[in-house]
């Protein structure tokens, strides 16, 4: 499928970080028109590559751009001179600024007389190209966006276009806070672009965008490149067996029988602005969905703090957890090891005396390294040391190794590779058959499918109810739209 | 473990470069007199260091909560509750408990109001310990209008006491700066300060009740500038209305030069130790030599960044 | 999202609030400070200190603190004092030389010329932009390095001012002691100063990127800026408008004292946050500094004219800050509950 | 006549014993005046912090308010020229006292500050006309007050060469920090010190460093604190320590008011007055000690006549 020169190659690069080999010799090459798909499992390195690419830092082996190995070393100036762009895994637009002037960070050439003009027409009309209606003007702050919106501006500011061309676009896992209508959105436009001749590097945990949109797939595990094959060659079973992971995908779906429970409740709350009330049981598996930013997350942190004080409207039973999904700002403390990070909300139950045990912590976080699989070769290691995805996991561990009777999750998996996705539902499963209850946030509808029942959120309140035997994709979208509802 | 690895571990302490110049800087001071008075020397520093440390773990406390938090009005605190323990216990050693109680009671109430101020009016730490600080003036000069009354003997004997050369009272609150220590790393609570430093909002969403927490280390801050001024008034022979106000710049300064992070999230006790002997040993280092006051400032401000860049690390090459 | 910018626009707006309602305030407790005379001896001071609270800003803006903003205003002072008036012959160092002898009485023209002043003011900005550039490299804390430097700052006042004295040159004398028709001169000074700090920092295409430095700056390296230079471009930009803090400070005082801005290092952080700006997150409002500095000035003012009771006079300026940051807060959670 | 004027106390800085006799003086004298209707108010003012800037403020402020006399214990002698030059082209009468200002406008209450530190060499070599080791302890760096002193101090021991200035450390006027600095430097001076010249007020802390360090008590000049001189009429009763004591005494504030009152009579008042320190001897301790109030500062208080004599004598010469 490839077509014309590459765009940039990459030969046998390698990457250290301290005793990390993040990549082990890995060749690479970007042609212009086509779509290749990155997937792998947390920590394969894949961000590490796409860094290299983007000359975040250098890197040992060969890389040619154009068929010309570069004189100077390959920085950040020379790969955006060159049309390379990136969406990094993590936000990097600037809070304090608006859309607007977003765009200008990005491009040197938007200054002068009338730039704040320019920069706000080029990046929306940009993202009325990719995502249709989206509803964000170049004035808004983008702190005040939620993080979906967030995420479209970064993308969309990634296409635009002023001095240098864009002719490599590297998205890192840019759907993992969008909704599957946004998502769709997105992967559509990459269709338009790489038709037109550019290149886009896909890396997603979500193989049925990868095997949607990308015309070449390429699987990653520690460090090296284990597959490479077009898209059309590999089903999401054999993708799955590529990557390592064994394919126990429908394994336990939960009994259909099971149905709404009886009894007292463990949670009821409504919505400040009124509707369905939500209720939750006991070893109940409760999924929260709808578009993103319809009310979701908030209804979790009312959730989460009346289990500390009282909250009008809202009773909870039995303490809570929380998982955060925007890991970021609402997760990790970035300055402490990843033990320190899991063993926070536990604390209480490792000590001796008043003083914190460092040997029960040490044996709390290594039993959480081994059952979740958390990739490190030590848990004294900073959290920040870890790839995304892993960093994703000490948060889960953090939550499930709590007492808390119910743990809340607010689209908990971002960014997690899909075998330990499967190990985390399993994980959830087991943990609700032993009575805990989870209150579950995602607007992906394979993982509603694990859940007992559904509450579907739009404006802000429940507008629907569905549990597991109603629950189809249709209904969920359905309720999810005023028009149709 | 071999020697290697145990420099390499110390050399990752952020508290060592205090130790390290303050140690440099008592060699140049005694090189200057061949040799006569280092003891003494030491115990003077370790005398005056003592009450800095004080205020400085409560500094500590608070600056680790993260950026913006700080407290301003430490000078004032120490103040006010010199001036009514020493009122209150009016020359008699009967009273020196009492005293100490109606000291920690001031600070007590200014670390309540302090709070007060920051949750419930929202006002950001900094003006709001800054505006209370002169609340706190104005109620120290009103209470008692600068007029020095002598410490009870047996207070005062036991702040200047000495074993072997070393102040007992150094010796004290070297243990307790042990026991703070200890409190910081091994604790519950030592945990959710740090936590909160680094990201409040992680904090709450992992449980941690942080209106609690910031509380406590606002009301430590301001009970040890009022045993601060306890003690204080004990050794120097009674309280005026200027004891406290050396103590704003040095506890602030204690903490960063200590190694502890500005920004929040990551802080230590024994670096305070450091940073205070240091500050006190770089002005006895520069009146033994002679200084006038422009280079001494001079040098005082040069020697803290020179200590500083010699501390830090280079940002990562990319 | 209207919710959000509706509430962001009435948290902008709190400065001028707090302004007004001080003002009549003022009004209400001596009718004939709002005149033209009232508002020149009530707001001149105003000037030196809203242009220190911009350089404070600047570096607030890429979450520094400056320390020293206080002792440096006070060095540029001192320099303006001497220096920039009669250039090395006025320093009195040079004088006690040319009694004792140890210098002839009439000093070479290099000597005189106030070129020299220029040149150490110069260098004053040169040291902010190096210190900016050093805080970024060796990725240090700008607390510390700002405190060791308000005591080379102080250091080299006392230097060279070993007491208070010199004398402002006469243009800068002129200048702020104009008098304008009909609008007093330090309102057409905070306009001036507010309006080309918004321009700098708010209008121009460079300025987002500053800004944005102190937001993410990782999103701002990774879009291919140097930090290091936004770094020393807002310290260098903070030592420029301290630096005419300091001369119109002197301009007023008619001559230097080391000791003469050390306030301002916590007033300028108070007028930052008065007008709107957060210690971090690149979220600033130069506007908004500058009626954060006249509220502060003018709050004294009206202290002064309540008449406390000696005692409470120091108290009562911490009462008036907390008043004015409180009701700032009561609205903003009004408008949050509405 | 001056029933309808009204006078304001400028004060910058209120943080010491010295500041709180002054204003407790101020208010013991004007009140009464008041009453009798001398003046129509005399109200005292003081800014938060001890900075010139906001004195400068002040000073505007306080014309604003219509007062037609200031009275100024200053910042600064020369950088609140501007202000002051503001409340003299208002028509508004300008008295400055202790920390003065330079500004011709106004008028100069002076204490001989030079005279004072020199004093202190004339006392030593009366004490010790062999000479000796000296500790000298300053105020605060880069101000007036503490320049002069210091000035005049070096000036004895320059006309006194037997005298050795061996150390020299800032107390910046305040108790403990001049302990902390005295018990820095000590271990690193000479054993035979003789004395310690004080610019007033820090000659107890300055004892206690040389008791904490284990030395013998040199002779330090004390600065009429109250608990300076209970100490020193300790010593001598155990021992026969001999010293004195002075400092500008802090009722000056009221001769200020007085001749800011005559002047808004109408009198011709000088520019320049001069007023002596005040002075405690070994004969004079017992007798100042009983004056003095426990805790506080010896102190004199001015009648309006005093000042009409302060006047004259300036006017004759
Ligand atoms: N700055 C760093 N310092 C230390 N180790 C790092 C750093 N960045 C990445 N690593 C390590 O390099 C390895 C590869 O990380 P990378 O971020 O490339 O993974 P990834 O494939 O993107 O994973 P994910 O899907 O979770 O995002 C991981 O083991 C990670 O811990
Ligand atoms: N911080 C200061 N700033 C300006 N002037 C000062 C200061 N402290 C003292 N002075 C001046 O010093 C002189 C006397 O003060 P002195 O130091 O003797 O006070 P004190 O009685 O020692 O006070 P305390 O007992 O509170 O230390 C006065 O002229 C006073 O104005
Ligand atoms: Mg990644
Ligand atoms: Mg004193």
């Amino acid at each position: 499928m490839p077509v014309g020169a590459p765009i940039i190659r990459l030969e046998d690069v390698r990457k250290s970080f301290g005793a990390v080999r993040a990549l082990q010799g890995v060749d690479l090459a970007c042609h212009p028109g086509e779509c290749i798909g990155l997937v792998g499992h947390n920590g394969a390195g894949k961000s590490t590559l796409m860094n290299l690419l983007a000359g975040v830092f250098g890197a040992e082996g060969r890389m040619l751009i154009d068929g010309i190995e570069s004189a100077g070393p390959h920085t950040i100036a020379t790969a955006k001179a060159n049309g390379i762009r990136c969406v990094f895994q993590e936000l990097s637009l600037c809070p304090n600024l608006t859309v607007a002037e977003n765009a200008r960070v990005m491009h040197r050439a938007l200054s002068g007389f009338g730039w704040r003009g320019r920069a706000g027409r080029l990046i929306v009309e940009q993202l009325d190209q990719v995502f249709p209606n989206h509803g964000i003007g170049p004035g808004d702050i983008v702190g005040d966006l939620p993080i979906a919106r967030r995420q479209m501006v970064e993308i969309a500011r990634a296409f635009t276009v002023t001095d240098a061309p864009a002719r490599l676009v590297i998205l890192d896992e840019p759907t993992s806070s969008l909704d599957a209508h946004l998502a769709s959105q997105l992967l559509a436009y990459v269709r338009r672009f790489v038709a037109e001749g550019g290149c886009v590097v896909l890396i997603s945990h979500l193989l049925g965008e990868i095997l949607a949109a990308a015309d070449r797939v390429i699987v990653m595990k520690d460090g090296r490149v284990v597959a490479e094959r077009p898209a059309a060659e590999f089903t999401r079973t054999s993708l799955v067996a590529a990557m390592g992971t064994v394919a126990h995908e429908e394994a336990g779906t939960r009994d259909m029988a099971a149905g709404r429970r009886q009894g007292a409740p463990r949670i009821r709350a409504r919505a400040r602005t009124g509707g369905n009330e939500l209720v939750a049981h006991r070893g109940e598996i409760v999924g929260l969905a709808g578009l993103g930013g319809q009310g979701q997350s908030e209804m979790l942190i009312r959730i989460f703090d009346a289990a500390r004080h009282r909250a009008p409207g809202i009773t909870v039973e039995g303490g809570s957890a929380l998982v955060a999904g925007d890991r970021q700002t609402d997760g990790v403390f970035p300055l402490w090891s990843i033990a320190e990070n899991i063993t926070i909300t536990s604390l209480k139950r490792l000590r001796s005396g008043i003083l914190i045990d460092r040997d029960k912590t040490d044996a709390m976080a290594d039993d959480w390294r081994s059952r979740i699989g958390i990739r490190t070769p030590d848990m004294h290691n900073p959290i920040l040391s870890l790839s995304g995805g892993n960093q994703q996991k000490a948060l889960f561990a953090r939550a499930l190794g709590s007492t808390a009777e119910t743990v809340l999750m607010d689209d908990p998996m971002r960014g997690v590779d899909i075998g330990t996705k499967q190990e985390v539902y399993g994980m959830i499963r087991a943990e609700a058959e032993r009575g805990r209850t989870f209150l579950w946030y995602t607007t992906e509808m394979d993982e509603l499918k694990h859940c007992d029942h559904v509450y579907v959120f739009r404006d802000h309140r429940i507008v629907a109810d569905l549990t597991r035997g109603e629950l189809t994709e249709e209904r969920v979208l359905h309720a999810s739209f005023e028009d149709v509802a | 473990m071999n020697a290697a690895a145990f420099l390499r571990r110390l050399a990752g302490r952020p508290w060592l470069w205090a130790y390290v110049a303050a140690i440099a800087v008592w060699l140049v001071t005694i090189l200057f007199t061949g040799g006569r008075g280092a003891g003494e020397v030491l115990t003077a520093a370790f005398t005056f260091a003592t009450f800095s440390v004080i205020v400085g773990i409560g500094q500590m406390y608070v600056v680790t909560l993260g950026p913006g938090n700080v407290d301003l009005s430490i000078p004032a605190t120490i103040t006010l509750a010199g001036a009514v323990a020493t009122k209150i216990m009016d020359t008699q050693d009967g009273m020196i408990l009492a005293g100490l109680l109606v000291a920690i009671a001031c600070g007590a109430a200014v670390g309540i109001v302090n709070y007060a101020l920051i949750w419930l009016l929202r006002i950001p730490p900094i003006i709001a310990t800054l505006s209370s600080s002169f609340l706190i003036q104005s109620a120290a000069i009103a209470y008692g209008r600068g007029i020095r009354i002598k410490p009870p003997p047996m207070l005062a004997d036991f702040t200047t006491a000495q074993l072997f050369g070393m102040p007992v009272l150094a010796i004290c609150i070297i243990v307790l700066a042990a026991v703070m220590e200890l409190v910081l790393r091994r604790t519950l609570y030592g945990r959710w300060v740090t936590a909160i430093g680094q990201n409040i909002r992680a904090a709450r969403l992992a449980g941690i009740d942080v209106g609690r927490t910031r509380f406590a280390a606002y009301v430590m801050s301001a009970v040890f500038a009022g045993l601060c001024g306890y003690l204080l008034s004990g050794f120097s022979g009674g309280s005026s209305l200027s004891m406290g106000e050396e103590y704003l710049l040095t506890s602030i300064a204690l903490v960063v030069i200590g190694g502890s992070s500005v920004a929040g999230g990551n802080s230590n006790v024994p670096g305070l130790w450091g940073a205070a002997l240091f500050l006190f040993l770089v002005v006895t280092m520069l009146n033994t030599y002679g200084f006038g006051a422009g280079m001494r400032y001079l040098a005082t401000g040069l020697i803290i960044i020179a200590v500083i860049v010699a501390a830090s690390a280079r940002r990562p090459a990319r | 999202m209207t919710g959000t910018s509706f509430a962001r626009n009435l948290r902008m707006l709190l400065p001028a609030i707090s302004l007004v309602v001080l003002l009549v305030a003022i009004y209400a407790l001596q009718p004939r400070a709002i005149s033209y005379v009232g508002f020149n001896l009530m707001l001149n001071l105003a000037i030196p200190i809203a242009l220190a609270t911009i350089a404070q800003m600047c570096v607030i803006t890429v979450n520094d603190l400056d320390l020293s903003i206080g002792t440096y205003v006070g060095f540029v002072a001192c320099v303006g004092a001497t220096m920039l008036t009669g250039g090395v012959a006025a320093l009195p160092l040079v004088k006690d030389l040319q009694a004792s002898g140890a210098l002839p009485a009439v000093l070479p023209w290099i000597m005189q010329t106030p070129l020299a002043g220029v040149v150490v003011l110069a260098f004053g900005i040169l040291v902010y932009a190096a210190l900016g550039a050093l805080i970024h490299w060796r990725n240090l804390p700008s607390i510390v390095v700002t405190l060791g430097m308000s005591f080379v700052w102080l250091g080299l006042s006392v230097l060279i001012l070993p007491v208070p004295g010199g004398q402002a040159p006469a243009w800068i004398r002129q200048m702020m002691t104009l008098k304008p028709a009909f609008i007093p001169f330090p309102i057409i000074a905070a306009i001036v100063i507010a309006v080309i700090a918004h321009i700098l920092l708010m209008r121009t295409s460079y300025g987002a990127v500053l800004r944005g430095a102190g937001g993410n700056p990782k999103a701002i390296e990774r879009a291919g800026w140097s930090l290091l230079r936004v770094k020393a471009a807002m310290f260098a930009l903070a030592g420029f408008f301290g630096m005419l803090a300091g001369l119109s400070l002197v301009g007023l005082t008619t001559s230097g004292d080391a000791n003469i801005a050390l306030r301002y290092t916590l007033l300028s952080i108070a007028g930052v946050i008065l007008g709107g700006g957060e210690f971090v997150g690149g979220r600033i409002s130069p506007v908004g500094a500058v009626m954060g500095a006249a509220t502060l000035t003018l709050a004294g003012s009206m202290l002064s004219f309540m008449r406390i009771s000696p005692d409470w006079q120091i108290g009562a300026q911490g009462a008036i800050l907390i008043v004015v940051l409180a009701a700032r807060t009561l609205i903003d959670r009004a408008e949050r509950n509405r | 006549d001056t029933k309808d004027k009204k006078i304001a106390l400028s004060n910058n800085y209120a943080g010491n014993s010295w500041r709180q006799a002054m204003l407790r003086s101020w208010d013991k004298v004007t009140k009464p005046a008041v009453t009798a209707g001398i003046v129509a108010a005399a109200d005292p003012f003081t800014t938060a912090e001890n900075q010139v800037t906001e004195q400068a403020a002040q000073i505007q402020n306080l014309v604003l308010q219509g007062y037609n006399a200031i009275v100024i214990n200053a910042a600064s002698p020369d950088a609140l020229n501007g202000a002051v030059k503001e409340a003299c082209d208002a028509g508004v009468t300008v008295v400055s006292f202790d920390g003065i200002v330079t500004e011709p406008c106004a008028w100069r209450i002076a204490v001989n500050f030079k005279q004072m530190g020199k004093d202190e060499i004339s006392f030593l070599k009366e004490k010790f006309p062999s000479g000796g080791n000296v500790l000298e302890i300053r105020g605060l760096a880069g101000v007036f007050v503490d320049d002069e002193i210091s000035k005049g101090i070096h000036e004895g021991v320059a006309e006194n060469p037997q005298f050795k200035i061996v150390g020299s450390v800032h107390g910046d006027w305040d108790q403990a920090k001049a302990q902390a600095a005295v018990a820095g430097i000590l271990p690193s001076l000479p054993d035979d010190i003789v004395a310690v010249v004080t610019q007033g007020g820090d000659g107890y802390g300055a004892a206690q460093a040389f008791k904490a360090a284990g030395r013998k008590i040199p002779t330090i000049i004390m600065g009429n604190r109250q608990d300076e001189l209970a100490w020193w009429k300790e010593q001598k009763d155990a021992n026969g320590y001999e010293t004195y004591s002075a400092s500008i005494a802090p009722g000056v504030s009221t001769l200020a008011f007085w001749v800011a009152q005559q002047i808004l009579d109408g009198k011709e008042v000088p520019k320049d007055l001069v007023v002596p320190f005040l002075r405690v001897d070994q004969a004079g301790l017992d007798k100042a000690l009983e004056t003095t109030e426990k805790g506080g500062v010896a102190n004199v208080e001015y009648t309006a006549e005093d000042a009409q004599k302060v006047v004259d004598a300036a006017a004759k010469k």
